[in-house]
């Protein structure tokens, strides 16, 4: 019985005085804590416990995706996973301080739901399948070049430059990075792609 | 009692328990077209509370917004009898209805556990009175009771926890603020010893001869030994229960607190009683039949004590199951000391009495520990008696209370 | 802002406990609500007629700043003769041309430019969202203007403002917005209050405002009071948006936006902008004041780093590669043509129109008809799975085994696995580290443009045809790294701020910019974000280090100002205000500007600064005009140009109202976008017939526990659990009158869907008596689609198509519905019930209501 | 046998009381629910440092709160209590919202309660003589465990494994807890809670591994307003006095605090709150007392029953005829 008990300790039999002086039963009577309350009753998992930011292999300092606050974020990462994030105190935005959402960064970025794979639905199908990444690329770049092919419009009607295609959208959410933005339309001015929009719109 | 899931299955349950038990309530439904608002309806019905009363009428509804809100409640007549009793108009405020205190998590075996250890302790005393006095039916029927039942009672206890691999943690600490860290310990000393005594029991069919026979010459002074440790430790194992439901949040079990040591004494006494009638001849059983009436004295004296002198706390003993428990108990009860004494010539009506003396032990039991469970699920019994104390103490102190509107400035 | 932004209303909290005061306007008593001074409940759609009446109160009672108002805005300036306002016009300016429904804005000029001063016939800048190019530049105006600094001119813009807002009394505020005239007048009082040399006032709005049919119009009587209360380039005044996404900012600074180029230099359109030197020209308007006047080197610079060696002064900077506007390309266009069949593909970047736009149901049915869709997400939101799961599969509209859309989803990098930079709310910059790689298949949009274009490139590379020359010549060259070979955030950070050609020096700033081909910057306002070869944006010294400007944490735009216009933090003789209000101010002994910002103003220009006759440009700004982006130097209270409905804001009913407009004839913004297609549609408003089909109010928000469409939180167990069904918020009194129970259900339904919630009856909402009737409004979450960890209808599917003309964004914070008790039908049967609706309100898809209501029909205003 | 005379009840450091020699200065919370906004910014916090699993998918129609308590699974929730104010407090006679337009700058009648949602001025629609409404407010309180000075959860705890810790706190040891569910019981807030699927009992730990970094709570570091607030009890027990003296000057005279008393039933808690309105309207106990003032009394009683009990099985066979 007891044995079991301090096993939970981490004690193995190192011998009775061990095994004795372990059980916090020895400590009540002999320490300062006879009601054991505090100290006579900390276990070994509470005397080993660390914050885990603590041994966090690196921390990125990061912002918020959620709203337009801007709050400063620290990510913790431990054995390439992100272990925690939290508020930057640093930031004069934020203080520190972050809400539900944006608390909730961690559980966004680790979701389960979270979709890892490209997935494939062709024309008329009923279920989605799985495409290399690769192929997928070349497959949509393909995509495009047949839909300029097919809209492209060279000159209006009194001959002015149109260079252009109408048969390409895109809409775009607002979590996107400057320079992911700049690069998306850059490519779609290039190829003539005009409608290009944004949450911005909306 | 708790059933599993989320907290908001929970409070679905509760909602709806609460809407089904209602009686004249207004229920909680869609199709009520009722012209304040749902959330006053829920909340009303929430506030109303109070699942196992069937009598509560005259509740004052909430007139508007939702949340918390003041629910006055009259409590009526009991049911079934008995004198009148009237609780005073209680007016409380709550969060949605929702109690304040965690109810006990203890299933229905922490409560046969009441039952069994007293039953154990009680056994223990039969059989270490019939020791000493001479009555081998009483000795060997109380050892082996003791010993069942405090097998029982291991069962139970262990079965009850979370994590039932881990009940050796039990053994860590010793602390006498923890009733059930000095329980732990008190059924380390009684266990064995009564184990040890029952084992004694068996000496008279060991072979006389060799090694068993050895062991049994030995066992009858060991299990005379150890049946008086046991003797020694039952009446704290019997009573320690009292404190250890006293010594809780749960509202009607803590003010019970003089009385649930009585009551749980009283119980054990009469359970080991029956005990004793049930397994003894009527020559043997005249002890029993003392502590029958001993027991029964304790536990109707306590019981009813519980069930008038705590006011709106009594109202859980009353009311509902446990209501009806305690009262099938108390007649149990003074029908089995009834024929302990009348039927002293009998062995049929000894047994009966016995067996009605050790259904009425559990059925005190659980009614006690059913009681308290629904005190903690209805936040009138946590809030009320709060309320007043904070009030009188205001009033004492010659402060405003605080439900008066302070002035505006 | 407590409920959408909490961690900005730290801010709000902390301006409490020293003593500010806060209103909270709002159709529902919110978080915000709970916390503010006062709580001023309003009819949704109405807050033009709030904010008109606290002009008319600052006017009337004479309280406004006036040594403000007289040297830093147009207050002064003195309009054409050939104006006339709303008052005369029953709810018209002059100039309104009904075949078009939009204004020829020449006779709001000011005196002396009706013709000079470019601006004409709005109809083709309607359709270019003109507005948003605006935002950062001005509109055009005459750099020279006639004044009259008693303010006394009947047709000063002080006088025409104070004609133009006459009629908004506190009883009109009273009649229209459901406020009360003591609560209007608490309002009046506490804002007046907060004006002078000492103290300053801020209105706060959440981007909801622009979602309306006059949105803008909403900004600028914000603009209108905080410019007459000396409240603007001020510590703690100011008009602040909240905007709602991470880079929402950045996504209209660096905008993918049909309409624009990077730094609102404005996408050409085909007939006004034919040559370089036309379109450059129509940025920078010869002759105006301001620093607009440098726009032929942004543009060039621009195109510089677009095509590198091969854009030439002689070519033109490759001018001819770009794509022309020929009308209206906006997001909800382009989903009528997608229905129509006329676009072939469609990318989704980290956007879930399928619950996130208006008209959901308009979203699903056009990428149902496309041939291929691209969605990048982190989650499988509903915009990659409507063909599946969505509420047309169960009406029969889309079949899955019909629907030809090709869809390839593409999983995204989420904020920690790329690094780069996002703009937030007040301009500022902040460079995000990459903490870890992106789990398998999943990459940033960097990685897949960057391939993307790598891959057309290729594929083209043997291409002869013209129109691949654009693809070609691009500079695509980006360092990449790691094991996917993710291109360099940072390089393309650096081509933003821009670089000189010859050396690839990063440029300190815009200033630096040169129209000749020496300079090539990505986006002219963010130059300077990597000046000395430093990523500026990256800095993160700890608040605890620096003052409280913080001008050491990120870097804001432009030139890392941190207020706007911060000039007029001082006085027109360069001293602060006040001590307490001290920013910017001129120091003598240095002949400098300086201040705890960076001054938005040109270093060494002396207040005493007065331009020579004939000057344009940056030189024509006068040393005590703080407004230097403006083509006249001030803070316009009077728009002469720029906003498409109106020179000064006017109460229109939103598009959907159960009230005709208490103020003029005229019901509802006459120039709104309107799109006449089968699949839109506009509820009955009065003074149409059949408006009772659809009697309450509703409008819809976010929740703090929930993200926009909900891609972002519903995904997310500790928030779905939070907010975990699609409700709706009534009040007692209507759930009385419709018979609705707290959590049970209900269902709205509008003439373009029909949807269900959970009801919560809640004094929250209060009815309104609005122009003698009660109005009832009810209150939804737009967050609910149907994938995700908790699901429910999209309140968003109510909505119709009606844009606001400035910025074609689209009406969706008020609609009108109908509400019934119990949950909607399923199948066919739910669009039978639309049908019905359909049928009762006399709604024929396809066709909207007149956009004149007033008898004349605005003819006798029309253009002269 | 006791430490200290007030181990069971009346003021009391804790932390030298539960044997820790040189503690550093108790740590605890203030809650200012005046300025909480209602975002729960504190219960995703807790959730994602201390890794506590989801707690059910249920619109309950509480208002906006659908945690519905403090359970095993939620170690922060944040009540949301609609109500209309005390019938007479800080509104106006009707009569008086249709005062003439030029009323003056002040407001001498209504001027309320300055700082909550609707205190001065108007209900809702009241101006326009719609509704019969009285006033309004929306109230927020994010509650937690209380870490009381007289824990009746960890006296009762058998296994040690609720204990005190240095700071003052109290922590479930989860690598000791048995789930034997006695401190359910004995919490006298309802706080601790079992974990159905684990068996064990969870509870608000005080983020115990960060105090040890000398770290921040993450419920308090998140709070957006500072509704939360972390530090060493004797000053936050300062601040809070402060606030409500502050708060009655600004006309809110509801302002009070609970749990912050060293001589109430509890010894004071650890994590106090400055309230609005009386305590069970937040859920919360008017008067709680731990129940383990009572114990030397309960065993005392224990023993004199188990006295009666032995005595009355010798009386029982010692005196009598049969």
């Amino acid at each position: 019985m007891f044995r079991g008990s301090l096993a939970w300790e981490g004690v193995s039999g190192l011998g009775l005085r061990t095994f004795i002086e372990g059980w916090p039963v020895y400590r009540q009577l002999t320490g300062t804590d006879p009601l054991g309350r505090g100290a006579a009753a900390k276990s070994d998992g509470s005397r080993a416990l660390t914050a885990r930011t603590e041994d966090a292999d690196s921390v990125a300092r990061s912002v918020c995706p959620y709203c337009a606050v801007g709050c400063g974020q620290r990510v913790f990462v431990k054995d390439g996973q992100v272990s925690q994030i939290e508020g930057d105190p640093d930031s004069p935005i934020s203080r520190g301080r972050l809400c539900p959402k944006g608390s909730a960064s961690k559980s966004l970025v680790t979701s389960p739901l979270r979709q890892t794979t490209v997935r494939y639905r062709r024309p008329y199908s009923t279920q989605w399948e799985d495409l290399e990444l690769d192929t997928a690329l070349d497959m949509i770049a393909d995509r495009i070049l047949a839909a300029r092919e097919q809209t492209w419009e060279d000159v209006d009607t009194q001959g002015r430059p149109l260079n252009r295609t109408l048969g390409i959208s895109s809409l775009g959410g607002a979590t996107l990075d400057n320079e992911e933005n700049y690069l998306i339309k850059k490519l779609f001015t290039a190829m003539g792609a005009l409608q290009i929009e944004n949450q911005a719109r909306i | 009692m708790t059933p599993p899931g989320p907290v908001g299955d929970r409070f679905r349950r509760f909602r709806e328990r609460l809407a089904a038990e209602g009686g004249d309530q207004p229920q909680v439904s869609d199709e009520r077209p009722d012209t304040a608002t749902g959330a006053a309806l829920a909340s009303r019905a929430e506030a109303t509370s109070g699942g196992d009363h069937p009598n509560d009428r005259g509740r004052a509804g909430g007139n508007g917004v939702a949340s918390s809100r003041r629910s006055a409640g009259r409590r009526g007549r009991r049911r079934g009898g008995g004198e009148e009793l009237r609780v005073p108009e209680a007016e409380f405020t709550s969060y949605y209805g929702r109690p304040v205190l965690k109810g006990p998590v203890w299933k229905w075996d922490i409560a046969a556990y009441l039952f069994t250890g007293g039953l154990a302790a009680g056994s223990s005393l039969l059989a270490a009175g019939g020791q000493l006095t001479g009555r081998p039916a009483l000795r060997r029927a109380g050892r082996v009771t003791a010993l069942a039942a405090v097998s029982a009672s291991a069962v139970f206890l262990v079965k009850d926890l979370g994590r039932p691999a881990r009940f050796h943690h039990m053994l860590r600490v010793a602390k006498l603020t923890s009733p059930m860290s000095v329980g732990t310990w008190i059924l380390t000393a009684y266990g064995p010893a009564a184990g040890v005594a029952a084992i004694a029991e068996a000496a008279g069919v060991l072979p006389r001869h060799g090694l068993l026979g050895l062991a049994g010459r030995a066992l009858p002074p060991i299990g005379h030994a150890a049946g008086l440790l046991a003797a020694g430790t039952a009446p704290a194992l019997a009573t320690y229960t009292g404190v250890l439901l006293a010594d809780t949040a749960v509202p009607s079990w803590h003010e019970a607190y003089p009385e649930l040591p009585v009551i749980f004494a009283g119980s054990a006494l009469a359970s080991g009683a029956g005990v004793g009638l049930l397994a003894a001849p009527p020559a043997q059983a005249g002890p029993a039949r003392r502590m029958a009436v001993a027991g029964a004295a304790l536990e109707l004296y306590g019981a009813h004590r519980v069930e008038t002198r705590l006011g709106l706390l009594s109202e859980p003993y009353r009311l509902g199951r446990p209501g009806r428990m305690l009262r099938a108990g108390r007649l149990l009860t003074v029908g089995g000391v009834a024929g302990a004494l009348l039927g002293r010539r009998s062995r049929v009506v000894g047994a009966l009495s016995g067996t009605a003396l050790l259904a009425a032990s559990v059925l005190t039991r659980f009614g006690i520990f059913y009681g308290g469970v629904a005190s903690a699920r209805d936040p009138r019994y946590t809030v009320v008696p709060q309320r007043e104390r904070v009030d009188a103490r205001r009033i004492g102190m010659d402060l405003p209370s605080d439900r008066a509107v302070p002035p505006a400035v | 802002m407590a409920e959408a932004h909490p961690v900005g209303f730290q801010w709000v909290m902390e301006a409490k406990r020293r003593g500010a005061k806060v209103f909270h306007v709002d159709p529902r008593f919110t978080r915000t609500s709970a916390v503010a001074d006062e709580y001023l409940p309003i009819r949704a759609g109405t807050d033009i007629a709030l904010l008109g009446g606290v002009v008319r109160y600052i006017l009337d009672n004479e309280l406004d700043f006036r040594e403000y108002v007289l040297s830093y805005t147009n207050a002064a300036t003195i309009v054409s003769e050939e104006f006339s306002d709303t008052e005369d016009g029953d709810g018209f300016f002059s100039g309104f041309d009904p075949e078009t429904g939009t204004y020829v804005q020449d006779s709001w000029q000011y005196e002396g430019h009706e013709d000079s001063s470019g601006s004409g016939h709005t109809a083709q800048e309607r359709d270019s969202a003109a507005g948003l190019t605006h935002e950062s530049h001005g509109a055009p105006v005459g750099g020279q203007t006639r004044r009259d600094e008693t303010l006394q001119h009947p047709r000063c813009v002080y006088q025409i403002l104070k004609r133009h807002f006459a009629r908004y009394t506190p009883e009109m505020v009273e009649r229209v917005c459901g406020i009360s005239q003591a609560q209007f007048l608490e309002l009046a009082r506490a804002w007046t209050a907060n004006s002078g040399r000492d103290r300053t006032g801020m209105l706060i709005y959440s981007v909801g405002w622009t979602q309306h049919s006059v949105g803008v119009q909403y900004i600028r009587t914000g603009a209108i009071i905080q410019l007459l209360l000396g409240n603007m380039g001020r510590p703690g005044g100011g008009v602040m948006a909240l905007r709602g996404h991470a880079s929402i900012q950045g996504s209209t600074d660096i905008p993918t936006l049909f309409n624009l180029l990077p730094g609102y230099l404005p996408m050409p359109h085909h007939a006004e902008h034919p040559s370089f030197d036309e379109w450059v020209d129509s940025i920078r308007h010869p002759g105006q004041k301001g620093f607009w006047g440098n726009a032929r080197s942004f543009a060039a610079s621009l195109l510089k780093a677009y095509w590198g060696d091969a854009a030439t002064p002689e070519n033109d900077f490759c001018y001819g590669y770009l794509p022309r506007l020929t009308g209206d390309h906006g997001t909800y266009q382009q989903v009528l043509n997608m229905i129509d069949g006329k676009i072939k593909g469609y990318f989704l970047l980290g956007q879930n129109p399928a619950v996130g736009s208006a008209h959901g149901r308009a979203q699903r049915l056009g990428m149902a008809n496309l041939d291929w869709l691209v969605v990048r997400d982190l989650f499988m939101i509903e915009s990659a799975t409507f063909w599946q799961n969505g509420p047309e599969v169960a009406t029969g509209e889309i079949v899955p085994e019909e629907c030809r859309t090709e869809v390839f989803f593409l999983p995204a990098a989420s904020h920690v696995e790329k690094e780069g930079t996002f703009t937030q709310t007040q301009r500022l910059l902040q460079w995000r580290e990459k903490a870890v790689e992106p789990p398998g298949d999943a990459r940033s949009e960097l990685w897949f443009f960057y391939h993307l274009g790598r891959k057309l490139r290729e594929k083209l590379a043997d291409s002869t045809l013209p129109r691949d020359r654009a693809l070609l010549d691009l500079t695509w060259d980006y360092p990449t790294h790691g094991p996917h070979a993710e291109p360099s955030a940072e390089a393309v950070l650096r081509e933003i701020n821009g670089y000189d050609v010859a050396t690839g020096r990063p440029l300190s700033g815009f200033a630096e910019a040169r129209a000749d081909g020496s300079t090539a910057i990505g986006c002219w306002i963010y130059s300077g974000v990597y000046a000395d070869g430093v990523n500026q944006a990256a800095r993160r010294k700890s608040r605890h280090e620096q003052d409280w400007v913080a001008a050491e944490w990120g870097w804001a735009w432009p030139a890392n100002r941190r207020i706007l216009y911060n000039r007029a933090s001082a006085d027109p003789d360069g001293n602060p205000w006040s001590e307490r209000k001290r920013y910017v101010w001129w120091d003598a002994e240095k002949a400098e500007w300086t201040g705890y910002d960076v001054p938005d103003f040109e270093k060494t220009k002396p207040p005493s600064y007065r331009p020579p006759v004939g000057a344009s440009g940056p030189e024509g700004i006068a040393g005590d005009d703080p407004f230097v982006m403006q083509g006249d130097g001030k803070g316009w209270l009077y728009a002469p140009s720029g906003v498409l409905d109106g020179p000064l804001p006017t109460h229109y009913e939103p598009v959907e109202s159960p009230v005709r407009n208490p103020l003029y004839g005229q019901q509802a913004n006459p120039t709104r976008k309107m799109y006449a297609h089968p699949v839109n549609s506009v509820n009955p408003s009065p003074p149409q017939e059949h408006a009772q089909v659809f009697p309450y109010v509703f409008t819809v928000s976010r929740l703090t526990e929930h993200h926009t469409a909900g891609a972002m939180s519903r995904t997310v167990s500790p928030l779905a659990e939070l907010q975990p069904e699609m409700f709706v918020e009534v009040s007692p009194a209507l759930a009385g009158e419709v018979g609705l129970t707290h959590l049970g259900w209900a269902h709205l339904v509008s003439g373009r869907a029909v949807i269900e919630a959970k009801v919560l009856v809640t004094d929250r909402l209060t009815p309104l008596r609005v122009d003698g009737r009660i109005i009832h409004q009810v209150w939804l979450p737009y967050h609910f689609g149907f994938e995700g960890l908790v699901t429910g209808d999209s309140a968003n599917d109510l909505f119709g198509i009606s844009l606001d003309p400035n910025v074609l964004i689209q009406e969706s914070k008020v609609g009108t519905c109908d509400v019934r008790p119990g949950r909607r039908p399923t199948g066919p049967a739910l669009l039978d019930l639309v049908a019905d609706y359909q049928r009762r309100a006399g709604i024929v898809p396809g066709q909207h209501a007149p956009a004149v209501t007033t008898d004349n029909e605005g003819k006798e205003h029309g253009a002269s | 046998m006791l430490p200290d005379p007030n181990s069971l009840y009346g003021p009391l450091d804790p932390a030298p009381d539960a044997g820790y020699e040189n503690a550093p200065p108790r740590m605890g919370f203030f809650t200012d629910t005046s300025v909480c906004i209602g975002c729960k910014a504190c219960e995703v916090a807790c959730k994602e440092w201390n890794g506590v699993p989801e707690s059910g998918l249920d619109l309950l129609g509480m208002s906006y709160d659908n945690t519905g308590a403090l359970t095993a699974n939620s170690w922060r929730h944040v009540a949301f209590i609609e109500q209309p104010r005390p019938a007479g407090h800080g509104a106006v006679p009707a009569d008086v919202l249709g005062a003439p337009v030029d009323a003056g700058p002040a407001r001498p009648v209504d001027a309320g309660p300055q700082f909550l949602g609707m205190p001065g001025g108007q209900p809702p629609g009241r101006g326009t003589g719609v509704e019969e409404r009285t006033d309004f407010r929306w109230l927020m309180m994010s509650d937690v465990c209380k870490h009381c000075t007289h824990a009746a959860c960890l006296d009762v705890c058998p296994t040690g494994s609720l204990f005190r810790t240095e700071f003052g706190t109290v922590v479930v040891q989860e690598d000791i807890c048995n789930g034997c569910g006695y401190c359910i019981s004995a919490c006298p807030y309802g706080v601790i809670d079992q974990r159905k699927d684990d068996g064990r009992a969870w509870k608000c730990t005080l983020c115990y591994d960060r105090l040890g970094a000398g770290m921040t709570p993450a419920c308090a570091q998140a709070c957006p307003t500072e509704s939360i607030q972390y530090g060493p009890l004797d000053e936050l027990r300062e601040r809070a006095a402060a606030r409500v003296a502050t708060l009655h000057d600004r006309g809110v005279p509801e302002a009070r605090l609970y749990g912050h008393d060293p001589n109430d039933g509890v010894g004071g808690d650890g994590a106090f709150f400055l309230l609005l309105d009386e305590p069970e309207v937040y859920g919360l106990p008017p008067d709680p007392i731990v129940t383990t003032r009572d114990l030397p009394k309960m065993w005392k009683r224990a023993g004199l029953a188990a006295l009666a009990m032995a005595a009355a099985t010798v009386a029982a066979f010692v005196g009598g005829s049969s």
